[in-house]
């Protein structure tokens, strides 16, 4: 091979392999990119029961009287907190449109303060995109002090475009302790979120 | 070519009499529920489409396999193209798919039917058991392998429903919508029962549900089925249907069960009463990974036997199973297990295995620590 | 069935430059163990990645072997389940990421320069580090079974957050072996797709290279856009696992069911990347034992490019039991029974290409008509899986294991198996034993059956996956099942012996071992071929029409 | 352009003749054929998606 054939072999080895690192590295942060999108995808459309973990605004829409639907609160302990989650009232039912205030009551069981965070799931996927929640305590990491008992509310209200066969909307929080926080001098700096929610 | 032929009729003989001796449980079950019959259907519909396509591929490729054969001095010929055939062969698979996928879309329209259930039952996956919770009726309870130890080690002989049998079964009413919601506890786990055609991840932190409406009573036999550990294979799911009368029964019975319970709290109890209690709930609850003499298996499962933090510190010992520990397989109690049954298992760990603390945890203790 | 070879005719062989010596500097090779270590010679490195794969496959097979072992009845009889797990998963490991990936890649550099015409791979020394990775990954991967808690127990899927929170401590190892392992596919293929898209001889286009070439540069191109959708994905658990970040942790606020997105959107482009090159094989070996031209040759690459194309839009298939909304189960399921449709268009390509044509039954050939028989029932299963309501009833069960090992072991390892025998001549210079491979062809055949058959039907009859112990009413399928896998598993030392007669001797093969049909480049090289080829590039001349 | 979008289409289908595969590879740029599968392929997606919308409902 003539030394300039050789030399064009090499520029064009040389230029598929930056092509193709360029092409790995644009994978790889998609990866990474996958997450958020995920999380926003879910949000979006519902899959996997994910909420909004921001407030919402009530929307002021006729209420539908003609349908009722049954909505669950359910309330499940994770390991590692020795806490007591319970919601005031097992279900409610309501007219799509309708607003509703139900308090979940926090009790820490244990003679330590610690750090803890109820994960929302919301049943049927479909119905998730229309339980707007303007108050939830699951929007942020609560703590309590040793021994103390809180009430929460959570305020939400079921969109009018409710799809129509939902019957029945489930509710449910997960209640985690917070990794990291346990340690008394770090939750001294913070101010006691759950006033605020 | 003969040797070809010979291994051939060897090799179809063998598939066939494996059918004949096992033609007991050897394909799909067609099920009990309003849906299973018709995912049966779907199943061997699509199962005998592929057959008939096989039949006619293996068909024209044996054919050729044989006439054309170098042997037999056959020449070759010498196209290597046509696009009618390949026309053909592109848009005749792509209707029949569109032909499979019509009832296929049907049936699932149907599996994801959103009309209103008649029950509500939470379905709970935990390392290595199912828990069982109707909602809104205060009932629920923990659903473990019932099958010994000494049938899986072969030092028994081996029962009929061995490794599907629990020691409390899920009880449904016939004819009713049932609606499940599936959480887990820790790991993934899936819930299956064949005959019922539902199969639905139990995933931590989220809820997932589907239902069933069953047209027959009877004992239905499932597993999880997704792996979720050591014991993952001894994870039974037994789903006792009934007619409708004797389930509202079985609830009710259920219910005064749980309020007798309830009320035996208060009382003092005796050691021996607790210890024989704690015995069973331990085996039946902790051994999976404790290890039935408390030996635990290190580093992921502690041992319980001469542990000395729990020998030591009792309130330890019992916000640890109250509360569980974030980030291991070890489960918060405090809502599975009533104050008695966590008075017992308390107690007898505390004494076990030459654990001879001597203490007696009170269901009364239990009870308060839990009310506060 | 002795192969049948005409007079060899006189080859053009264009400078072939296999005269010892000739001119060029080559560096006299350094010996003994440091020859290998530095070789930086496309034949030899593919060599130690055909002779590490093989180890591997052994490696693997025995860890399947204790699993059968356990499964041959009822009970707990020789490990317990803990050890089990750590067999299943390591086997599914070890086969795909050290067995069959590795095959590939050592068929890939030993013929790709051969069948384009290059003197060698675009980067040689990269090719050399690339290679010497993989002893270092997975021998960091098997020491984690020696490891406290053992090695890696949460399938090869490892689902989170059983693989994170409640994995073993040498989960960290693991993870390391695969970013390993990752870093050296993906190196290779980054070579192969250089070499491919630069190096061809001159006048060779695209559409004129050999199927086995074009397969694995779309292979390569898989590679690339998803390995590093691995590596993320096991970098998170890493995070997950050491630094306390939540990915997928529900309790920090993270999903576990996007380990499963994630995973899978790797996961099934890498079943593609596992048999799209079997494709390739296949695609070379019917033609040559047939008499006759490849039928469809350009339908073939375009099937080839549908099928990559596809594999990007189905992930969810394995997920329908996660929960998903009826769009989501829809989509995905259409998406996949339309793999179906140029999936059938290579089957029956190969059939046309058989039919009309003079067929005599070499062993290349025999396994690559097993090829193309048992993959077929592998893609049936496929397509019943696809079908998202029934698939309800099969996922996670024997039926999936059956399906997949379908595909993968009469599959791709036929295929393997196929590519070796077909060019062991060109390898070594001798034909493999006539008998002896007969024997290890039909030994393969009835145990894969015997193994892989009734799993189906212990599906079908509700038994799940990954269980060290089941009910009664599976014990005859799998005593059936593990029959054949101690057949198929001891038949494979057959092989072995296969390849060392054939190396130390046996019937001399002439520079076109398979006839005159077979027209690709590497046959117009001397058998064995020597260790520089193509120092000048030979001028590709297109088959006449 | 049609003849881009013909061939690509083909090859979705697995589907070329001879003739006209030589023709594009004489002739075609090879972008075009890219960036053409690369939409073809958006569009396929979006029709599966369609259409399991609709059955969907």
């Amino acid at each position: 091979m003539s030394p300039n054939e050789t030399r064009a072999r090499q520029a064009g080895v040389r230029r598929t392999v930056w092509r193709s690192v360029a092409a790995l590295a644009g994978m790889f942060a998609f990866a990474f990119a996958l997450v958020p999108l995920y999380d926003a995808f879910c949000r979006l459309t519902g899959i996997n029961g994910k909420v909004d973990t921001t407030a919402q605004a009530i929307v002021s829409e006729e209420v539908d009287e003609s349908r009722t639907v049954t909505v669950q609160f359910i309330t499940r302990n994770g390991a590692g907190l020795p806490w007591h989650m319970q919601a005031e009232t097992r279900q409610v039912r309501l007219h799509p449109g309708q607003t509703s205030e139900v308090n979940f009551t926090f009790r820490n069981q244990s003679d330590g303060e610690s750090w803890g965070r109820a994960v929302p799931s919301v049943s049927p996927s479909n119905a998730t995109r229309h339980v707007r929640k303007t108050s939830c305590f699951c929007f942020e990491e609560q703590q309590l002090q040793a021994g103390e008992r809180i009430e929460l509310p959570l305020v939400f209200q079921l969109a009018r475009d409710l799809p129509p066969e939902v019957h029945t909307v489930t509710l449910v929080y997960t209640l985690y302790p917070v990794e990291g926080k346990r340690q008394p001098q770090q939750a001294v700096v913070q101010t006691k979120q759950g006033e605020e929610a | 070519m003969r040797t070809l032929l010979v291994w051939l009729a060897g090799g179809l003989t063998l598939v066939g009499s494996s059918q004949v001796a096992l033609a007991n449980g050897w394909n799909m079950p067609v099920g009990v529920s309003s849906l299973s019959g018709e995912i049966y259907g779907l199943h061997m519909t699509i199962f005998w489409i592929c057959v008939v396509i096989g039949v006619v591929v293996f068909g024209v490729m044996f054919y050729s396999l044989f006439k054309f054969r170098h042997s037999r001095g056959a020449k070759a010929a010498n196209f290597h193209e046509n696009t009618t055939v390949e026309v053909m062969w592109t848009i005749v698979p792509l209707l029949i798919l569109v032909g499979m996928a019509v009832p296929a879309t049907a049936t699932l329209q149907k599996i994801y039917d959103p009309s209103e259930a008649e029950l509500d039952v939470m379905v709970t996956g935990q390392q290595w058991r199912w828990r069982y919770e109707y909602l809104g009726e205060d009932v629920s309870f923990n659903s473990n392998l019932a099958t010994p130890r000494a049938q899986i080690n072969g030092e028994e002989e081996r029962g009929e429903h061995y490794l599907l049998e629990v020691d409390e079964p899920l009880v449904l009413p016939v004819n009713r919508k049932v609606r499940f919601l599936f959480t887990s506890d820790d790991v993934m786990h899936a819930w299956w029962v064949p005959e019922l055609a539902v199969k639905q991840d139990a995933i931590p932190g989220f809820v997932n549900e589907n239902w069933v409406e069953i047209e027959e009573p009877g004992i239905y036999r499932g597993q999880c089925a997704e792996l979720c550990g050591v014991d993952h294979g001894f994870m039974p799911v037994v789903v006792q249907a009934v007619e409708e009368e004797e389930f509202d029964e079985w609830l009710a019975e259920r219910k005064e069960a749980a309020a007798e319970e309830a009320m035996g709290v208060d009382r003092e109890w005796e050691r021996d009463e607790l210890m024989e209690r704690g015995e069973g709930i331990y085996g039946s609850i902790c051994a999976s990974c404790h290890q039935p003499e408390g030996e635990g298996s290190p580093p992921a499962f502690p041992a319980l036997a001469g542990n000395e933090q729990l020998i030591s510190d009792e309130d330890w010992h019992i916000t640890t199973v109250m509360n569980g520990v974030s980030g291991t397989a070890m489960p918060s109690f405090r809502d599975t297990l009533n104050p008695v049954e966590l008075a017992s298992v308390l107690t007898y760990t505390r004494n076990a295995w030459g654990n001879d603390t001597g203490d007696v945890v009170q269901p009364a203790d239990i009870a308060e620590r839990l009310e506060e | 069935m002795a192969p049948k070879v005409p007079p060899q005719p006189t080859l053009e062989q264009s400078s072939t430059a296999a005269e010892a010596g000739h001119g060029h500097a080559h560096h006299a090779p350094p010996k003994g163990i440091l020859r290998w270590l530095l070789t930086t010679n496309h034949k030899e490195i593919g060599t130690l990645y055909l002779i590490f794969s093989l180890t591997m496959f052994f490696i693997g097979g025995i860890f399947a072997l204790v699993v059968r072992l356990e499964l041959f009845q009822p009970g707990l009889q020789f490990v317990r389940p803990e050890f089990f797990n750590q067999m299943t998963t390591m086997h599914g490991l070890i086969m795909v990421f050290a067995a069959v990936m590795p095959a590939f890649t050592g068929l890939a550099n030993w013929m790709i320069p051969l069948q384009i015409g290059a003197p060698d791979m675009a980067l040689p020394r990269l090719n050399n580090f690339s290679f010497w990775l993989l002893p270092v990954a997975f021998g960091l991967l098997l020491s984690t079974l020696l490891m406290p808690g053992g090695g890696p127990n949460f399938g090869w899927t490892f689902y989170a957050p059983l693989s994170t929170t409640f994995a073993p401590p040498s989960t960290t190892f693991f993870i390391l072996s695969l970013h390993i392992a990752g870093i050296s596919s993906i190196l290779g293929a980054i070579n192969i797709i250089a070499t491919i898209l630069n190096m061809r001889a001159p006048g060779m286009r695209l559409m004129d290279m050999p199927l086995f070439v074009w397969t694995w540069l779309i292979t390569a191109f898989l590679l690339i856009a998803v390995m590093p959708v691995l590596a993320g994905v096991i970098t998170m658990m890493l995070m997950d696992i050491n630094f306390g970040t939540s990915f997928f942790n529900a309790a920090g606020g993270g999903d576990p069911v996007l380990f499963q997105h994630l995973f899978w959107f790797f996961g099934h482009p890498e079943v593609y990347i596992m048999i799209l090159p079997a494709f390739g094989i296949v695609s070379a070996i019917i033609p040559t034992f047939s008499r006759k031209r490849l039928f469809g040759y350009a339908s073939m690459v375009y099937a080839v490019a549908a099928i990559a194309v596809l594999s990007f839009l189905v992930w969810g298939h394995h997920m329908f039991a996660v929960g998903m909304p009826l769009v989501g189960q829809l989509f995905f399921m259409y998406a996949t029974m339309l793999i179906a449709v140029p999936t059938g268009v290579k089957v029956f390509n190969w059939v046309a290409t058989m039919f009309r044509g003079s067929i005599s039954f070499e062993p290349p050939m025999l396994f690559a008509l097993a090829f193309v028989v048992q993959f077929t029932i592998g893609g049936f299963s496929g397509l019943m899986l696809a079908i998202a309501p029934a698939d309800f009833q099969y996922h996670d069960t024997y039926f999936v294991v059956a399906h997949f090992h379908y595909v993968l072991v009469p599959g791709a390892i036929f295929a393997i198996l196929a590519g070796a025998y077909y060019w062991l001549p060109k390898w070594t210079g001798h034909y493999p034993n006539e008998r002896l491979s007969q024997w290890h062809f039909w030994l393969s055949v009835i145990g894969v059956n015997l193994t892989f058959f009734p799993m189906h039907f212990s599906g079908l009859a509700g038994m799940p996956r990954r269980i060290p112990d089941y009910a009664l009413q599976f014990a005859d399928f799998n005593l059936a099942s593990s029959l054949g896998a101690f057949i198929f598993g001891f038949s494979q030392l057959l092989f072995v012996a296969v390849i060392v007669l054939c190396v130390r001797g046996g019937k001399k093969a002439p520079a076109q071992a398979w006839g005159e049909y077979a027209t690709d480049l590497e046959w117009s090289v001397p058998s064995p071929a020597p260790l520089h080829t193509f120092e000048t590039p030979p001028t590709f001349e297109r088959p006449a029409h | 352009m049609w003849d881009v979008v013909k061939s690509v289409l083909a090859a979705f289908l697995g589907v070329q003749r001879e003739q006209q595969r030589l023709k594009d590879f004489e002739k075609g740029n090879p972008v075009a054929f890219i960036v053409t599968g690369i939409v073809l392929a958006a569009v396929l997606v979006g029709l599966i998606a369609l259409v399991a919308t609709l059955a969907a409902g």
